[in-house]
This record gives C-alpha cells, structure tokens and sequence, in this order.
C-alpha cells in the first residue's frame, strides 16, 4: 500500500477522533460540566502522565495478565462446552439453560462464594473473567458447528465418516467465522472480566486503582485507568482481528483477485 | 455551639398541598412562582434526598418527617433517591447540583472540598460519633489494636480505613508498618467470616457487627476513637454550596423538618421502624431483628444530648478532623474546615 | 433400510424403492418402485429428464435418506461408499490436495500418505501445479476434477458418480472418460453413474437405466453390447448410433 | 413428535438438573458451607415461597421491563452501528476501537455521568443495557455482513447494482445467522445490563432486591432473585432462538428431507 | 477500464486484454493479448479447454475484475450487465420466484411486477410447481434453469452466459436452446456464450472464438454460416460436421 493510500485510509478516522476528543473537551469547559464528573481529556492526560509510574509499571502489567490468563481459559471453556454441547444433544438440552443463566447472575451476588473458593488470587480474577467472557464463544461456537454445509457433512456420512471425523473435517472449520467474531467480543469483554475480578479484592491492576480512584473522588486518574484499559481491549481485540486473517484466509477471500496484479 | 432549633413551622404551611407541585422544577434551583397563590400559601417545591445506602434504621428519621407531613408543611416536595452502588455518585451529584441533599460521611466531605474542589457543605450531623470500628473473630484473641502486627486486615477501598488503622495500631504501641492491609472491597463480611482476613476494618457496629453476631460469629470490636482517632460525624447531610448560598431558607426548612422527624424517632424507635417498613412496603422486607438492634446502637450516636439541637455541629470537631487527616496525607492544599459545614437555622 | 454386507449376489441392489419429500405441509413423491441392481464389476449408468430424481435415488443409495418403501443391499454394508454429489463440495478451507486426500484420510490412511497419492494423480487430471491452491481459486472445471479425483481416491468397491463431468470441455471430458474407463476396467470396481450426456451413457456402461415419469420410476434398461476397450471413436459406428437413438427415445417417452 | 419421543429429549437435561440441584443441596450440607455463602437451594426455594409477592408482583415486571426494552434498543444500537460501519470503511475504522472501547469501561467508573444526564430513570436504565449489550451484535452484525458469498455480490455488481441494492439483497440476508448468533447473547446479556443498571440507583427491580439483600446478608432471597434474573435470561434466550427459526428456515435446512414422509 | 457508453461500433469490444491472479507472492497470467467483438445482435460464442480462462473474460467483461492491460468497450456502460455465472450463485434464502425476479428487482421494476414476470416464464422452464421452493429443494438442473431465467429477465443489451446448460439432460437443453434461439431471434439481443460443448457451439452462434495457450489467448475464430433458423436436425448436416471437427482440431491445438 502506498503512503498516499494509508493516509486516505487512516486519515478520516484520526480526524473523528481528534473531533470527538475536542468535542469533549469544549463540551466540559462550555457546558461546565464539573470535573469530578466527567474531567476534560486535557485532565485525564495529565493525570496519565502525572501517574505513570503506578499506572503503567504496577497496575497495567497486573491487570494485563489477568486479561491475557482470563481470556485463553474464556477461550477454552467456551469452546470446550460449545464442542460437547454439539456432539452431544442431550448435554446440549441440559447445558444450555444453565450457560444462559450463567449470563444473568450478577458477579456481586455470587462474589462471596468465588471468595470462598480462590480467596484474593490471580484464579479469582480469571475465573470471574471466565464467567463473564465465556458464553459469547460458546454460543457463536455452538452456533458455527452448527452451521456446516450439509452437503459436504452428507458428503462425508457416505463415505461413512464417524461422527468425530464429521465434527473435526467439516464442523470444526465451518465453525471458525462465527468462532473468530465471539472471540473477538471476549476479547474486549474479558477487560471488564478482569476489571470486575479486581473490584472483588485485590492489591493491584487497574481495577484496583480505578476503584480507589472512585472512593477518592478522583476522576482524571479514574478515566486515565479506564482509558487504559480500553487499549488494552482494543489491543486483545485487533490481535485477534489479525489472527483471524490469518487462520481463516478462505473466508477473505472477497479481496482476493478483484484487482490485477 | 451553634444550634439549629427544632423550630416549628407555621402551621399555615400545612394547608401546602402536593397537589400543587410545580413541575420537575431543577432541584435547589429557585423554583417557578405560582404567582397568584405565592402570598397566601408555599409554593410546593421538589428536592431530592441520595441517601448513603438503602434505606435502613439510621434513615427512618426522614421517612418520618415524610410520613407525618413535616416536609409537606414546609412546602417540600421529597423524593428520596436510591444509593449506587458507587457511594461516591451522591456527592457527586449533589455538588453537580443534580440532586438537592445527600447522606454522606463528614471526613469524606473535606477530601471532596479540599481535594477535588467538589463544591458541597455539610449542614447537619446526622450520626455524631464513628460507626466504623475494627472487627474480628473473637477466636483470634486480639486484646488490642496492636495484635494486629503481622495480621491482615481488610478494608473497602476507601483510603481513610488506612489511616484509621495506623492511627490506632500507632496508639496502642504498635506498628503500623507490621500489619498488612488488604482492598476486600465489598465483601467484608465474607472475609471475615470464612478468615480470608485476620480483620476488618470499614465495618459498621450497627451492621457488620450485628449481621455476624446474628450468624454465631462473637466479634471482638475496636472502636476508633478509643484508639487517638479523632471522634467525627460518620454521617452528614450535604447541600451544594449554592444552594447553601443562595436558597438558605430551603436548607431550613428541609433541616426542620428533619429534626422533627428525629425527635419522632427517638420518642417511638419501633414505630419509626414501622414507618421505614412501611415506606419499603412488601418490596423489601427489613430484618426487623437487625434494625431493631441498629436503631439502638444508632439513638445515642445521634442524638446530640444536653438539650442541644439535632444535627449541631461542632467547628472544633471539623478543625480536629481536618488536622488528623493532614497529618495522614489524606488532605491536600488548603483545607478550611470551617467552610465545610453551615449550620442550619443558626 | 440399509442391510448387513453380504458376499454373494450384487454389489448394489435397489428393490421397490419410494421416495417422498416434505414440502411444508405438502408431501411430493419422487420416486415410486424403483428398483435396479448393479453387479460386481459393472458399470451401470442413470439417465433421466432433469428433476426426475436421480439425484435423490443417489442420496438413498448413500444412506443419506431413508426410502419411505422397497429396500437398498449394498455388499461392504452401510458407509465406505465414495459418492460424488453433483455439487462439488470442496471445502473451501483445504487446499486442491486436501481436498483430494479427503476421503482417503477417513479411511484411516495416513495424512502424508494420502496426499502423496493424491499428489500422484494431479498429472492425469490436469491439476498440476494447483496442489495448493485453494477452491475459489480454480475454475469450474478444475473443481469438478477435484471432486473426482476426491471420489476416485476414496472408492472401495462401488462408484457413485453424479454427473462427474457435467463442466468440462469436448476434450477433457474424453480424456477424463477413458481414465475413468482404465481406471474401471484395471481395478473391477462397480460404477453408479448419472449423465445427462446420452452419448457417454453408451460409451461408458454396460447397462443403461432411465428413470422418468412423476413420481419417477424406472422406465426402460439397455443393455450397451458394444465391444470394449472403447473409445470416442465408436461414435459414428452404427451400432453406437442406434443405442444412442434408443436411449433419446426412452428419454423422450419418459419426460412426456 | 410422539410423547416417548419427548420423554427421551428431555429426560436427560431433566436428570442433569435434578442431580446438580441434590449435590448443591448435598455440598451445602455436608460441607457445612455457611448459608449467607451459599444458601442451599432449598432455602432458595423457601425464599422464592416466602417472598412471592414482592418478587412476582414488584421487582420482576419493573426488571422485565427494562430488559425487553434494553434489548430491542441494543438489537437497533447494535444493527445501526454495524450497519453503518460496513457501508463506509471510514466509520468502520473510526468506530471499531470507540466500540471495542466501549466495552472495557466499568460501568461503575461513569455512573456519574450516566446519572448526570438520565437521573434515576427508565432510560438510564436502558442505556447501561445497551451500553453492555450492543456490542456482540454490532461485532457478530458486521462480521455477518461481511460473510456475504463473494460470487453474488460479484453477480448484483454486474448487473449494476448500487452499494444499498448489494447491501440490502445480499448482505443483510447472509448477517441474518450471525446477526441472532449475536442477538441471543445480547439477549442473555440484558439481563445483566439492567441489573447493573438498577444498581447504579433505583427503587425496584431484582437487582435492586438483590443487592439489598447482599447489604443485609440474606443469601437465600438473594439468590431466589438470581434465579428469576436466570429465569428471564433464558425466556428472552428462548424466544430469540426461536424468532431465529423462524425468521431463517433455509439456515436450518439440514433437519429437511433427511427422513422420508 | 470501462468506457463511456458509445452509440456506433459493436456492442462489445475487448481490446487486447491481458489479465494474472496474484497467488501469495507469485503472479500467474491467464489471459494475454486477448481481443474479441460482439456486434448488436450477434450471437458469439467462446469455447476452450477448462481452465483456460473463459469465465475469467467473462468477469472482466462484467466489469468485476480489472485487465492488467487493454481495454473493454461495452455500448450501455459499466452496470447493467446480466451475467449468469458458472455456479449458479442462487440466494438461498429466496424461493425460485425471488431469485428469478431478482435483477428485473434491481432494474427497479416492482417487486410484485417482477415476480410476475417470472412467474409467467416459469412453466416453459420446466419450473411450474416449484415457485415456492428454496434452492436446496431443487435439482441441480432446475437450479441451473432458475439461473438461466433470473439473466434472461435481467438482461438489457447483452447476454453473458457462462455454460449455462452444463447441468441440463439432452432433451432439456435442446428445449433451453431453442428457447434461447427464439428469445435471441425476436428482440435481437447480443449474446456471449460459454460452452464447453462443441456441438452447442456451432448450433447457436454466428461466431465462435477458441480459446487456448497458457496464458491464454484467442487461438481461432470460426464464423458459422449455417442458415437459420436452425434446429438440432442440423446435427447430422455435413457443415455442420465440418464445424464441428474444425472446432475440434482448433482446441486440441489450444490444449497442445
Ligand atoms: N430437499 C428437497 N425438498 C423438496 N423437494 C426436493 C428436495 N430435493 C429435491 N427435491 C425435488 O425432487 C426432485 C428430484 O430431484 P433430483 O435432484 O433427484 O433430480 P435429478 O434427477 O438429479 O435432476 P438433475 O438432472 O437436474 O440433477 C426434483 O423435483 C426436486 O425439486
Ligand atoms: N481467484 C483466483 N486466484 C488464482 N487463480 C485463479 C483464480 N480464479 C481462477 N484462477 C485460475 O485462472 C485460470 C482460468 O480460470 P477460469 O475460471 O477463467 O477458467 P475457465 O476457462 O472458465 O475454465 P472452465 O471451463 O473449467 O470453467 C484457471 O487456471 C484458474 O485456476
Ligand atoms: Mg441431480
Ligand atoms: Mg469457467
């Protein structure tokens, strides 16, 4: 790609950001809004830099490792479940209600009870990010082995593939569009996980540092955190993106010879 | 002193009727005058109250107020607003001038103020003394805050139980290097009671304490003030600034009412649990064994004694404050104590 | 239903087979009585008028779909029949050479050796130099060639083959033809094909079904007594022409 | 489908259910787990008796209906967003990381603001579950729109269809199986968005029952309205998947023909 | 790049086209130095072995890839071209009416007239009775003839139809041919037809260029002047034969 190219391509949505990001700052100022409510981004910038000590050398490595740890067993877990669920109907009946349910407990209810079982640990964290980034790779996954081409399953049944061949030559793969999308939302997803895991307790990550932040009052270091890990969302996220180009180039395929080499 | 009187309003104002309410006026704002009536009687106007928590036994002061008509007499329409789940949104809204009044707590409001420059004034203690105290199991045979060397002890986030902590352990000769904090956020209960932590601190001895003894946990309890901290107003009512400045006699009247609201309260504790049940309805039904044990611990703690008015408050109590939190690096800048609290009526 | 293998008798034999699909409330018979047999060793094509249910008789041959009448025996049993749908199938994730080695790895061959198998073959089917290509990189015909070779790898003792060469040109499809001719004649195996081609009907099978009629059945069996090997050139012979002739007939009175 | 039929489906999830129900109820007892931890479920049950009435009559319609209203405004959120980003590339790359962003803020950090501008309403509520739910199906929308079979879109190119003609005759159709992948997630995930929202300040609903009870440590009416937050999980859940049957029949071809008539 | 419409000249002209499919890193050319015309209301055929690149020109001509070098003239402009592809590209999600109405649709003529219009053709494709159907409750023929129809109506100056009877039995096609013959000789459309059946070719065209070589390039072009109307009777015809064997030379040679 030419350089003229990338900046056709890049250019307008810097610009979006650029506006938004002075949209807000003039928005604070002319609407004075108060600051211990929503702080200009000149505020939150400063407050980025003024605690980049703690932000970046304590608390951001923590809570990355927490997203990281978290977000491979949501990977797991979901895929795992979504996988037995499809070679087993019965387990789906049974299974699927219970995955659902799991979506709408709040995390606080059931905290004493995670607290029971992991105390203030790192498996805490992660198994809070578990049950909040799971269920979108289960039920995209779920949905994905569902949605292979019943020709070629038909296909493969004559030539009297057994069920796991089915599933593994032909679900499997038909399975990694819709897989790579619910990845990608876990992705994003498993930052808050984390973020939630740390309210429960714990002595660093940015949670733990946006949560003191609140009870302080301070609002600049509490955006600059959530700014924070926003990057860190959108940085699992684009990693995914791009890992998803990779592993699945047949379904890009629409770039692919549309224009002469 | 300064006294805020209980004083009586007209009775005149008792004929304001809701019914005349003047629209969703901008609470503390001056509201519209319905011209024709504005001499005869008090235009009704709307303010609302963010409470600290859910409304429990230490709240039913004001829902007295409400139910006996006090605020109506005082031509106040209130609606009572549900806490978050985030304490600090009231005083955030408060000083946004978003919402009229709010519950909060009195060291926390010289931090708004000193540190955040969030314009807000507290104009009435609702609880005088601290409810926050140091728990722990019993079986842990802690005889003093200096058994907490080489012990962890678990508080909500909020940075004023470190202080509180060091202060006390420094006070009982120990040292407050030894003693390991921990952020529990919310769950204090459960940490302590499954020995996640050796203590807690943050805990209310009208709560915490009650729910664990309730459940077969005998507590051993370390109240700050015996331990050098100085003795604070757990509980405030905070206005915005401007509206301290600019509609005083809305502050009064709310303030009257509220007082006499108290004076229920103290007369008839269980019919003022009634009236708080009441106001909740079937929605949620209280633990009437627990309030009923809060409300008793709570009546002293609020109640001013020697005569003096409900919600009184104490310069020499915000300056001792002010200068103990200085010196735990909780207060930046310039901290005037004075300026963060107003004394209704006075 | 699908019966246990037995050893004797045909490799394929299709008795008073019926077929119906649900159309939503509507139930539409396909197939009504079919039945035919193929032998050990022969080739037996199936024509038909287009939507007459040749397809669909594949399918059932296939296990796919259960005949709501008649019954199918199949020697080798249920399973392990290589079918080519008409459809090419390829999955769009394997490259020309996984796709190839597709059936060949069900089978319980190694991944390395069935794609040097399949690697062997791409000369003979015009795919050199496409291993690695992926299937919405080829043309038409190179898919279909694909598909065959996929069936051709995986065959045990029956051939289904659904119009195999429906998109190649004059000349391909000859020389697709007569390799499927050695192939059949080195290696004995049975053919089910379907054609739409009256001519590659003749040159290719020793019998000749046609299917017609709603719901379709069985209308008319030629045996092909030509001499073989055959090749192309049998075209203008007029025995060749006669067959030929006939089949269009049967064809004819099958569609009116 | 015959009753034996029916009896065979749902006996096993029944049995599942039913023993993990025994071996809660069993862990709790056995295990001496202290009841404001984890209530047994019999307990939970005996809640579910003792508080029907505010439960049924007060808390669950105030919460169902901030669901159901949550969810349709972040199905439309959602469809909007996704909608726009694939017809221009611009937004696309302007709004993807705002999007991603979105979802790793704790909702807890920018309460204010949400009461700052909505107060304690119906709509605030609504805008934190749009806020939590919007995105899986602007992710799973887009990604949708963008499976569309390359060799049809080519086929509405030539024959001089415009950019809205390609999108709305081959785009949206093929976004339609991604699209409900993603609405049913959102749909679980109402639940929990309007439970966040309730929390964030309210006077009724099961999350503000909910959380009051974990102020007050009444773990077994805590979690009777867990359960009913799972029961709306699951109904809307339900009906979502449904609605998808539904709405694509040619997706869910392969149960057709495979037996005869 | 496309052209401007233009009123004189032929309907279509292709000018020295040249075009590669990048494949990872490597660059492979399929077409070189390719020209060809269609005149208004000419029937133009191009046959060539598989793979060649025919339907590759076709893309090109619609206007959906780019030559690498040359230039496409095309009366009418870019858009509007009704191109029927090898793989029949039906939506599956629209029954047999939506998916032969749906270029008329894009013409902007109502949905309801639209169908209508279909509706009308379906009988004389064979289709009565399946309006109603989705995709995958046809066989691969009537898939085939959904396709034929939904370019038929969507079509304005200019036909392109890349095989669009490989699927089809010989009686069906002889009926689509002639269908196509008469469809042709009435309204006097322009027609570019891919086939890979030789017979087909000198059937229905006025010309028909051969297609061949590695990249690919025009190896041959045959004007047929056989008289019309014509009907597949002419089969046995000594011109026709001659056509057809020099049809058949030119592309052992475009294999060779
Ligand atoms: N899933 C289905 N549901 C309903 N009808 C179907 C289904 N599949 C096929 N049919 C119908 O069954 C009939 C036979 O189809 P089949 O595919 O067997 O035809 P065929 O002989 O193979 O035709 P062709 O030569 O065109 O491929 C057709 O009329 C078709 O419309
Ligand atoms: N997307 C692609 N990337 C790389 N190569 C391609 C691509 N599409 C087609 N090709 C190659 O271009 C050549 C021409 O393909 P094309 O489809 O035009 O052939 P064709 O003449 O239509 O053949 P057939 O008669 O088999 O349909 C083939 O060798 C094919 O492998
Ligand atoms: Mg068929
Ligand atoms: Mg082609």
């Amino acid at each position: 790609m030419t350089g003229g190219g990338l900046a056709r391509q890049w250019a307008p949505p810097a610009l979006l950001m650029a506006g938004l990001l002075a949209a807000w700052e003039a928005g604070c100022r002319l609407l004075r809004v108060p600051a211990f409510i929503l702080p200009p981004p000149s505020a939150v910038a400063a407050a980025l830099w003024e605690m980049r000590e703690p932000l970046f050398r304590v608390h951001l490595p923590v809570t990355a490792l927490e997203v990281a740890v978290g977000f491979v067993a949501s990977g797991v877990v979901g895929v795992a479940l979504a996988a037995a669920m499809r070679l087993s109907p019965h387990l789906a009946r049974a299974l699927y209600p219970l995955v659902v349910a799991s979506q709408t407990i709040p995390v606080i209810a059931i905290s004493p009870v995670f607290l029971l079982w992991f105390g203030y640990t790192l498996t805490q964290k992660v198994a809070v990010t578990v049950l909040i980034s799971f269920f979108t790779v289960t039920v995209n996954t779920y949905d994905g082995l569902r949605s292979a081409d019943p020709d070629l399953v038909d296909l493969l049944r004559a030539a009297g593939a057994t069920r796991w061949q089915i599933f593994t030559r032909a679900e499997v793969p038909s399975a990694l569009p819709l897989f790579f999308s619910g990845l990608k939302v876990a992705a994003a997803v498993s930052v808050i996980g984390a973020t939630i895991g740390e309210w429960l307790g714990g002595e660093a990550g940015l949670g733990v540092f946006g949560r003191r932040m609140v009870s302080s009052l301070r609002a600049a270091p509490l955006f600059a955190s959530v700014f924070l890990l926003s990057l860190l969302g959108i940085g699992f996220f684009l990693l995914i993106a791009w890992v998803e180009r990779w592993a699945i180039p047949w379904h890009f395929r629409e770039v692919q010879g549309r224009r002469s080499a | 002193g300064k006294a805020a009187g209980p004083a009586p309003s007209a009775p005149a104002a008792g004929a304001a009727t809701s019914g005349q309410a003047a629209g969703p006026a901008a609470s503390g704002q001056v509201p519209a005058q319905s011209g024709a009536q504005a001499g005869a009687q008090r235009p009704v106007r709307d303010v609302s109250v963010v409470l600290d928590w859910y409304p429990n036994a230490v709240h039913s002061f004001l829902y007295l107020a409400q139910e006996n008509g006090y605020f109506e007499q005082e031509g106040l329409k209130v609606t009572f607003k549900m806490p978050a789940e985030n304490p600090t949104d009231g005083i955030k809204l408060v000083g946004a001038g978003r919402e009229t009044f709010a519950l909060y707590y009195q060291p926390d409001v010289l931090v708004a103020r000193a540190n955040e420059q969030i314009p807000i004034v507290s104009l009435g203690a609702v609880v005088r003394h601290p409810l926050n105290a140091v728990m722990a199991r019993q079986s842990k045979g802690f005889k003093s805050p200096r058994d907490l060397e080489g012990k962890t002890v678990g508080y909500p986030s909020i940075p004023l139980n470190l202080a509180i902590v060091r202060t006390m352990v420094k006070s009982a000769g120990g040292d407050p290097d030894k003693v390991t904090m921990k952020d529990i956020a919310w769950d204090l209960i459960p940490a302590v009671a499954t020995d996640k932590v050796d203590a807690i601190s943050g805990g209310y001895i009208n709560h915490e304490r009650v729910l664990l003894e309730k459940q077969g946990i005998p507590l051993t309890v370390f109240r700050p003030t015996d331990f050098g901290v100085p003795d604070y107003y757990e509980l405030v009512v905070i206005t915005g600034e401007k509206t301290a400045r600019e509609d005083r006699a809305l502050v009064e009247a709310f303030w009257r009412a509220a007082a006499r609201g108290f004076a229920d309260m103290k007369k008839d504790p269980r019919h003022a649990l009634d009236v708080l049940q009441k106001h909740q309805a079937k929605e949620f039904p209280l633990d009437r064994e627990v309030e009923e044990k809060s409300i008793q611990i709570l009546l002293p703690l609020m109640d001013p004694g020697d005569g003096r008015a409900f919600g009184v408050q104490d310069a020499a109590t915000w300056r001792q404050v002010a200068e103990w939190m200085k010196g735990q690096g909780l207060l930046k800048g310039d901290v005037k104590p004075d300026e963060a609290f107003i004394t209704a009526g006075g | 239903m699908l019966q246990a293998p037995e050893v004797a008798g045909p490799v394929l034999s299709v008795e008073g087979v019926s077929f119906s699909f649900r159309q939503g409330r509507q139930v539409v018979q396909v197939l009504k009585d079919v039945s035919l047999r193929v032998e050990a060793g022969e080739f037996v094509t199936l024509i038909g008028p287009s939507g007459a249910g040749k397809s669909t008789l594949f399918r059932i041959v296939a296990g796919l779909l259960e005949p709501s009448a008649g019954r199918i025996r199949l020697r080798g049993g249920r399973g392990g029949v290589a079918y080519m749908p008409q459809r090419d199938c390829l999955m769009p994730w394997r490259t020309v050479l996984g796709n190839a080695a597709l059936l060949l790895e069900l089978r319980g061959v190694s991944r390395r050796e069935a794609r040097e198998r399949a690697m062997a073959l791409l000369p003979e089917f015009g795919l050199d130099g496409t291993a690695d290509r992926f299937p919405h990189q080829l043309s038409g015909g190179m898919r279909q060639r694909v598909a065959f070779l996929r069936t051709v790898l995986g065959s045990q003792e029956l051939l289904l083959l659904d119009e195999p060469f429906g998109a190649l040109d004059a000349l391909t499809r000859t020389a697709m033809q007569d390799w499927l001719l050695g192939l059949w004649e080195r290696l004995h195996k049975a053919v089910l094909f379907i054609t739409h081609d009256v001519e590659e009907a003749v040159l290719l099978s020793d019998r000749v079904y046609v299917l017609g009629g709603r719901p379709a059945t069985v209308v008319g069996e030629v045996r092909i007594d030509l001499p073989r090997p055959r090749s192309s050139h049998l075209v203008t012979d007029p025995g060749f022409v006669a067959y030929r002739r006939r089949l269009l007939g049967l064809l004819r009175g099958a569609i009116g």
